[in-house]
């Protein structure tokens, strides 16, 4: 249950990064923590399911093997996100000289 | 052992969030991406963790830092 | 076993004709004969050939039949199982058809190149992959891929606007999509299953069908499906992404990209306990969207953000019908079907007059320079100038605006009426009404663009024929020019060339409006029968019937006031608190929080 | 925190945070045991029908393959955005990478700013750039054995890629460096890819079914591995190698 809880906390400092502030980096930075939280929550919970890893061979029982290969394409596509998302902040950069949202908004108008 | 990890993840990302200086927040994230490869080891979860190390601490990190680098450095007030 | 590959081509060609395009921008010299053959022949095969394989499934889909599996042959409780039956079909039919418009128009005036080629077909692969999925994890894959492919079709019009636009959508919907995610780990925990059948036998088997959790997970799931299609609140992120976007993009985004997630979530609502209550709040917001966005869409005064709150409103209107079938269909009333259908008619048909709308809109704004419903005047002598002999775009957009107020006998009247019909004696009948109202007045307005620059009013208004009361000059006060409003670039510099593709890209979306309104009564027997089961039947009630053209003289009529109300001075000032109400990055996310809690209050202590 | 008034934005973060918690606080607080049902299932069969050691492989790439298709989708849409968006920024990009967007090669933008790299960088991505190289194509091929597999294979070939390019000698070492052979790569990749689907197609099998389907999927299997490390590998090394330019200013 503290895990569930420490994961729960790790997701609302992403949530919190995402709304409160007001730099695009940093809203990257609370997507990222949001993403890598809902994974920690799968594998961890995953974890309890059996003794080994999911290599056939080894001795004891295998975990279940079904969170690890959807988390595998959570994590890339999470990093594809960031990827995309510093790019179009990189291009609001250099449009408006400005890394704060509220201040890019003001200065584009609605051009 | 797995709560502790998670507390330091946590700490790690309250920081990364929270620090004025981009560049410390993204060391912070690429710690928080070992800190859970790590973790993800010891879940017995090995592909993942290989994932997360490549992906999540390589990549992200890369990327991140070329946009600091093309950016400002600093989050202004 | 034609019918299962046949079933998974409309996904496979597209990624064909992507990978080809790709081939294109790499190999060959930009710009050579060898590059435009193969992002060409890329195109034809990711847009035109999926027309043979729905051809050939059309007969197994108008007989209510499916097609069922796994793909890759795997055992079926642990492999992607998909589905591909009527509903699947007319979604693939509603997506390549404004697809293969838009790409027509994009050759002429829209982003070129194989860039944008093979990013425009991966999302027609998209659009095909999300409407035949029936497994939870790789409908969360297909809606990450058709979101990434249309953020950077969004910014590929240059415009600095765009960026931020497709930023706040960017983010957003990747935040919802982690929410999605937890629903995920929810659902797989109680039921160990990721199909949709599976989950439903599971979740009943377990005391109050999963109780809470099972409650938030669909909450999320749901939710951020719905963030999707902008139903309100969740729409804060659609005006900017579409008015920014190119006109081409803007035409697909408006007309398929917020219909397809919600034809596959009815797939997830009417699989899961639960889904009914979720489906019946989604009804209800549909209801109430038709008419806030009007209002909101009335004040505008950029005249592609005036359009993409009529999209917000249209959809309001398909989610309205489409809530409520939802809802039957998932407590096992077949009477759902009726809904559904028509919910599908009208968004069908909006794709079409919606994505007319936004070609024709662009083109006058390109060729006119200057965006501002205000100050945009004599469209007709700027398309000329721009070389356009015959006057399409000036047809096109008369009979996309005719659609889109409900005047007979264009498709925008038929599927109103049929929705009208369907959602007989429910309260979101009269907000769908008084929406209708609002359309009509905003869209008047928006025809003011043809009239004569400053020269004689009521002439131009006398030519169009369409004003039912004398209209006075246009007030001088509003001519003060709007300086955030500039031009976009180059718009003056280079002088806007018509080319022939953007005329036939027109001219093909104008017809099938007219076509689909002539033959409305058919399509909707046709829409009953492909979604519902075998056999499946509604009455078609009579369309030209005295009430509903009664109903539509009363919309003219309100039309026209309410319009003249919009041009007084306390009109005007409405109009500009509207406009410019505080419109921040973070109200996005408090909608989507408060959707999200307000969804899961609504299943645990209402329904 | 600051002394004024919370702005908008953090009374805003507030609420979302209280709105989240109250609709996901079921899941934290669900402590039923985990499904073991596919568990059993593929405890019991999943080596004989894939025929890969390594389940996690045996899933992504054989059960769910299909997802696996969508993912490398997203990462090519993601990499040819970003790198649509870097290189169309022309006047900040060295004049050689703007060209690596329409797909001309940039070597020569990496060459004209070798000179204010330290010897030591020179040595250490001369040596290790080809190790990488090797480690990077072992996680890719043996995926289906030991951990590992297409995507992470692909990832350490990039940083092997990236390796080559930073060095000052590097730049004319191997044409791998080069964004136009990285884009090729990338592209005849993401083309297998989909032969490879098709493959199932043309042999009877299905969409994205292993063709051959006397001989047990693992070929199949290690086939896909190759061919998508292969695209991850040029994708995110042609993505890091246009950042490499953009960022020496």
């Amino acid at each position: 249950m503290t895990a569930r809880l420490i994961i729960g906390a790790l997701f609302m400092v992403g949530l919190w990064a995402l709304v409160a502030k007001r730099n695009l980096v940093k809203k990257v930075f609370g997507l990222t923590i949001l993403n890598s939280a809902a994974v920690l929550l799968f594998i961890a919970e995953a974890g309890a399911s059996g003794g080994g890893a999911p290599i056939m061979g080894g001795g004891q029982r295998i975990v279940d093997p079904i969170p690890q290969a959807l988390m595998l394409t959570a994590i890339v596509i999470g990093v594809c996100v960031t990827a995309l998302a510093l790019g179009m902040a990189y291009r609001l950069y250099k449009a408006t000289g400005s890394m704060d949202i509220e201040e890019i908004r003001k200065r584009l108008g609605n051009g | 052992m797995i709560e502790a990890m998670l507390a330091a993840i946590l700490i790690l990302s309250l920081y990364a969030v929270e620090s004025k200086d981009l560049l410390h927040g993204t060391i912070a994230l690429s710690g928080v991406s070992l800190l859970s490869s790590l973790l993800f080891y010891v879940l017995k979860a090995p592909d993942v963790a290989i994932t997360e190390a490549a992906v999540g601490a390589g990549v992200s990190t890369v990327v991140y830092v070329w946009a600091i680098k093309s950016m400002e450095r600093s989050e202004s007030p | 076993m034609v019918e299962t590959d046949l079933a998974l081509a409309p996904v496979y060609l597209p990624l064909v004709g992507a990978a080809l395009a790709f081939v294109a921008k790499a190999f060959p010299r930009k710009g050579s004969a060898a590059a435009k053959a193969l992002e060409y022949s890329g195109a034809f095969v990711g847009l035109a050939l999926p027309w043979l394989a729905l051809a050939y499934l059309a007969p197994l889909a108008a007989s209510g039949g499916a097609v069922e599996g796994v793909i890759g042959g795997w055992a079926p409780q642990l492999a992607i199982s998909y589905r591909f039956d009527g509903l699947a079909w007319m979604v693939d039919l509603l997506g390549f058809s404004v697809a293969g418009a838009a790409w027509l128009y994009a050759l002429g005036a829209g982003p070129k190149g194989p860039a944008f080629t093979s990013i425009f077909l991966i999302q027609a692969s998209a659009l095909a992959a999300t409407a035949a999925t029936t497994d939870l994890f790789n409908l969360f894959v297909c809606l990450e891929v058709l979101g990434m492919a249309s953020y950077v079709l969004v910014t590929s019009s240059e415009k600095p606007g765009a960026f931020l636009a497709s930023f706040s959508y960017l983010m957003v919907s990747a935040a919802a999509m982690v929410f999605f995610l937890l629903g995920v780990y929810g659902l797989y925990r109680l039921t160990g299953a990721l199909e949709y059948g599976a989950l439903s036998r599971g979740l009943s088997a377990l005391p109050k069908a999963g109780g809470a959790v099972a409650a938030a997970s669909v909450a999320s799931v749901a939710a951020a499906v719905a963030l999707r299609t902008a139903v309100m609140p969740l729409y804060g992120w659609l005006p900017d992404a579409h008015a920014l976007a190119p006109h081409a993009v803007s035409a697909v985004l408006s007309g398929v990209l917020i219909k397809t997630p919600l034809f596959a979530l009815s797939r997830v609502l009417i699989a899961l306990p639960g889904g009914d209550e979720v489906g019946m709040l989604l009804g209800y917001a549909g209801g109430f969207t038709a008419l806030a966005a009007v209002l909101i869409a009335l004040s505008q005064k950029d005249v592609k953000r005036l359009l993409a709150y009529h999209s917000i409103s249209q959809i309001g209107y398909v989610v309205a019908a489409w809530g409520a079938g939802t809802a039957l269909l998932a407590r096992g009333e077949p009477a759902g079907t009726a809904f559904l259908a028509a919910a599908f008619m009208h968004a069908f048909f909006h794709a079409l007059f919606k994505g007319l709308l936004f070609l024709t809109v662009g083109t006058i704004s390109d060729a006119a320079g200057e965006r501002d419903v205000y100050l945009l005047r004599g469209a007709g002598k700027a398309l000329k100038a721009a070389g356009e002999r015959l006057p399409i775009t000036g047809l096109a957009f008369a009979v996309g605006a005719l659609s889109i107020s409900a005047i007979p006998p264009f498709n925008g009247y038929a599927s109103k009426a049929m929705l009208s019909y369907v959602l007989k004696g429910r309260w979101e009948y009269l907000f769908l009404f008084a929406a209708g109202i609002g359309t009509l007045a905003s869209f008047i307005k928006l025809s003011t663009i043809f009239w004569p620059a400053a020269g004689t009013a009521a002439a131009g208004a006398k030519a169009l024929g369409r004003e039912p009361s004398p209209c006075p000059v246009p007030d001088p006060s509003l001519a003060v020019p709007d300086p955030s409003l500039a031009a976009p670039e180059g718009a003056k510099a280079a002088p806007y060339r018509m080319s022939a593709s953007v005329g036939l890209a027109q001219a093909l979306l104008a017809l099938a409006c007219v076509g689909t309104g002539l033959a409305a009564p058919a399509f909707y027997a046709a829409a009953v029968r492909y979604i519902g089961p075998p056999g499946a039947y509604a009455s078609v009630p009579a369309l030209y019937g005295p009430a509903e053209l009664g109903k539509t003289l009363i919309v003219i009529v309100g039309g026209g006031l309410l319009y003249l109300a919009t041009r007084t001075k306390s009109g005007k000032a409405v109009a500009k608190a509207i406009r410019e109400r505080p419109r921040g990055f973070h109200g996005l996310f408090a909608a989507f929080c408060l959707g999200l809690a307000g969804l899961y209050f609504w299943m645990t202590y209402i329904a | 925190m600051s002394a004024r008034a919370p702005s908008a934005q953090v009374l805003t973060a507030a609420l979302c945070i209280a709105a989240a918690s109250f609709a996901l606080w079921p899941l934290a607080n669900f402590d039923g045991p985990w499904p073991e049902g596919i568990r059993d299932y593929l405890e019991a069969r999943g080596q004989d029908e894939s025929g890969a050691r390594n389940l996690v492989s045996a899933i992504y790439l054989g059960y769910r393959g299909y997802d696996t298709l969508g993912e490398t989708i997203v990462l090519l849409v993601a990499v040819s955005g970003a790198i649509g968006m870097i290189g169309a920024a022309g006047s900040k990009l060295t004049p050689g990478y703007a060209d690596a967007a329409q797909g001309q090669s940039p070597v020569a933008g990496t060459a004209r700013r070798a000179h204010r790299r330290t010897e030591l960088i020179d040595v250490v991505t001369g040596k290790l750039g080809p190790v990488v190289l090797v480690f990077g194509l072992y996680v890719m091929l043996f995926g289906h054995v030991s951990p590992g597999g297409g995507f992470q294979g692909g990832v350490v070939v990039a940083s092997g890629i990236v390796f080559l390019g930073m060095g000052s000698k590097g730049a004319g070492l191997s044409p791998l460096v080069g964004a136009v052979t990285l884009a090729r790569i990338e592209a005849a990749g993401f083309l297998a890819l989909l032969l490879a689907a098709g493959l199932g197609i043309v042999s009877g099998a299905g969409f994205f079914a292993p063709p051959l389907r006397g001989a047990s999927p693992v070929g199949y299997i290690v086939a896909l591995n190759a061919v998508i490390g292969l695209k991850v590998g040029a994708g995110i090394g042609f993505l890091c190698i246009a950042m490499l330019g953009e960022a020496e200013r």
